[in-house]
């Protein structure tokens, strides 16, 4: 019986800085990008302030990560995506999501992809594990 | 797919959340302080009745007792430990952190 | 069926960790084989071997050592353990700190992934 | 200058069970009775449910504390409130109510008091200290 | 009074029933994720510029930037760790955690 | 003015830790006397030597821990700690462990008691 590759899917739905688990759930992404596994990332509910633009924690005085997102292509991680209802609702617009990495070809930068939630939904009944952050 | 909520509905917005994400015929079980949506009676009580229609609403009973919850919104199954490893058993989860 | 748990809150402080035994126990009376059940976050204080509680109540570490005993494979991740001072001396036995692959293999081989947390 | 004493305030706005900070709270309460303090204790949005009558705690497997309520007035915490709109909302009525004591004189039933937030707001502004659990 | 608030309001209800106990005149200081609620243009907005008509509102600096909440809802203040320092001064506190 | 501060939540895992340094440090530079700091709930993970933080991140329990050598009283809840395994072994130096009544001095004695928690 040939392995088949699994799908498993991140959600992120905490808002980050206020408590730790974006950050440790990042360097989970990042640890199982290296294993045969189709991941996929979503960024729902208040779990799209993950993913905004020019956060600076300097003043804060705790590490930030948000360029660590920068690099998700580079870690062959491409299946992410952004609810976009929570997005809206937050005030958000495509343009300030970070920016992910970018396309081999044509050098254009990769946002994460913004979806609805029905879509999220339909994705997340494929899934062989869901791991929640 | 198993939902699975363990937050006050009067305190915290996943079941709203979850609500906007389930397929028809999806699970839902309430745990922990999840189990306060499933009172009857509350302001709450709609949230779960207009979920209903879509989805079955399970609540776990040690949760339910611990918190003395005994009137509850019409619908809702009640099931223990065993009768949640029964829910994981037939569907794929997802945990509303 | 094989079932993996993840545990992401402190013993005694968050509901998390009594419904992860709770669900686990019921799981094996099942005959469900446990694939691993991965601390991360807040889990890891779980299984140090330092706690003390009133007599009345239940041992949580204790607990979980009894489970590893049986066999479960029961893991702390080291990232998230190094950073709140758990580290080898203070387990309970029968658990052992070991990176997030393990999490990852869990993920990909257990047919069901059960997460606990707040 | 005479000591003069000062007023405390514990609020409890969270549920019970699901985290222990009500419970560990209930012990900061015993032990501050002891001192010389005015205490007064509120229970507000979802720390209601912490006074519910009823609580079952045997199958969970956890230690519960509803029997402790019923001792409050023993230990002299007689001043215990709790508020209205949070208890009707959630469903309960005054009868849902521990019982935190008996009266000394005609052996009734004490329960905690039910107020107005704005009542809870004015007692608020008088204390020295609260203490949020 | 001072009100501290450390909640997102898009998850908890903290804020909503902060807002419920505010006596006019009092303080309230938006910090950690409580500062999301500062951000203008969102569906909580609202709740903010009702909640001024009564009481005076400031978020943290250090969270504001964390957060990349740069466009705040009008008459929010900004105000630093000293700033805080001094709201404590004027005022008996109570934190809405 | 005589401050009090208690906090409620662990290192790194919530900002209640990092608030609270940040809004003391703010006080003693305006000429504040900390009345005390206290360590209840999962607050008293913050000063556990055994912590290891990665090198380019803060080290949360050292930082307590020079607060306490300036004089500043640094208490953890003996009842708390117990249950949750923090003993007198592992605490960084210049913080005690001890009982609710040193918090109900503080709150008693404080002018202003600020609480930082989840």
């Amino acid at each position: 019986m040939a392995e088949e590759v699994k799908k498993i899917m991140f959600t992120v739905r905490k808002p980050p800085h206020g408590s730790i688990y974006v950050y440790e759930g990042l360097e989970v992404k990042l640890i199982m990008a290296a294993y045969d596994a189709d991941i996929s990332v979503v960024f729902m509910d208040d779990g799209v302030f993950a993913v905004k633009r020019g956060q600076d924690t300097k003043e804060l005085g705790i590490k930030g990560f948000e360029a660590t997102y920068g690099a998700l292509v580079d870690y062959e991680i491409q299946k992410v995506f952004v609810d976009r209802q929570s997005m809206e609702s937050r005030g958000m617009t495509e343009e300030d999501l970070v920016i992910i990495g970018e396309d081999e070809d044509t050098e254009e930068p990769i946002r994460p992809q913004v979806v609805d939630a029905s879509e999220i939904a339909a994705m997340m009944a494929e899934q062989h594990n869901i791991l929640s952050f | 797919m198993l939902h699975t909520v363990n937050k006050s509905p009067f305190q915290n917005n996943a079941l709203t959340d979850c609500s906007r994400y389930v397929q028809a015929g999806d699970v839902v079980l309430l745990l922990e302080d999840g189990v306060f949506a499933a009172q009857a009676g509350t302001t709450q009580s709609a949230l779960l009745e207009k979920m209903m229609e879509q989805v079955t609403i399970y609540a776990l009973s040690a949760d339910l007792k611990a918190r003395a919850i005994k009137a509850l919104v019409a619908g809702v199954q009640v099931t223990d430990y065993a009768g949640f490893v029964e829910l994981v058993e037939q569907h794929k989860i997802h945990s509303w952190l | 069926m094989k079932i993996a748990v993840c545990i992401y809150e402190g013993p005694y402080n968050h509901e998390a960790s009594d419904s992860a035994y709770n669900f686990i126990k019921a799981a094996i009376d099942k005959g469900h084989e446990i694939q691993g059940i991965f601390f991360y976050h807040d889990g890891v204080y779980n299984v140090t071997k330092l706690m003390e509680p009133p007599q009345d109540d239940r041992h949580i570490a204790n607990r979980w050592s009894e489970l590893g005993a049986k066999g479960i494979d029961i893991v702390v991740c080291i990232a998230a353990a190094k950073r709140r001072g758990i580290v080898d001396d203070v387990l309970v036995p029968n658990v052992r700190i070991s990176g997030l692959g393990q999490l990852t293999m869990m993920a990909i081989q257990a047919d069901r992934m059960v997460v606990f947390g707040d």
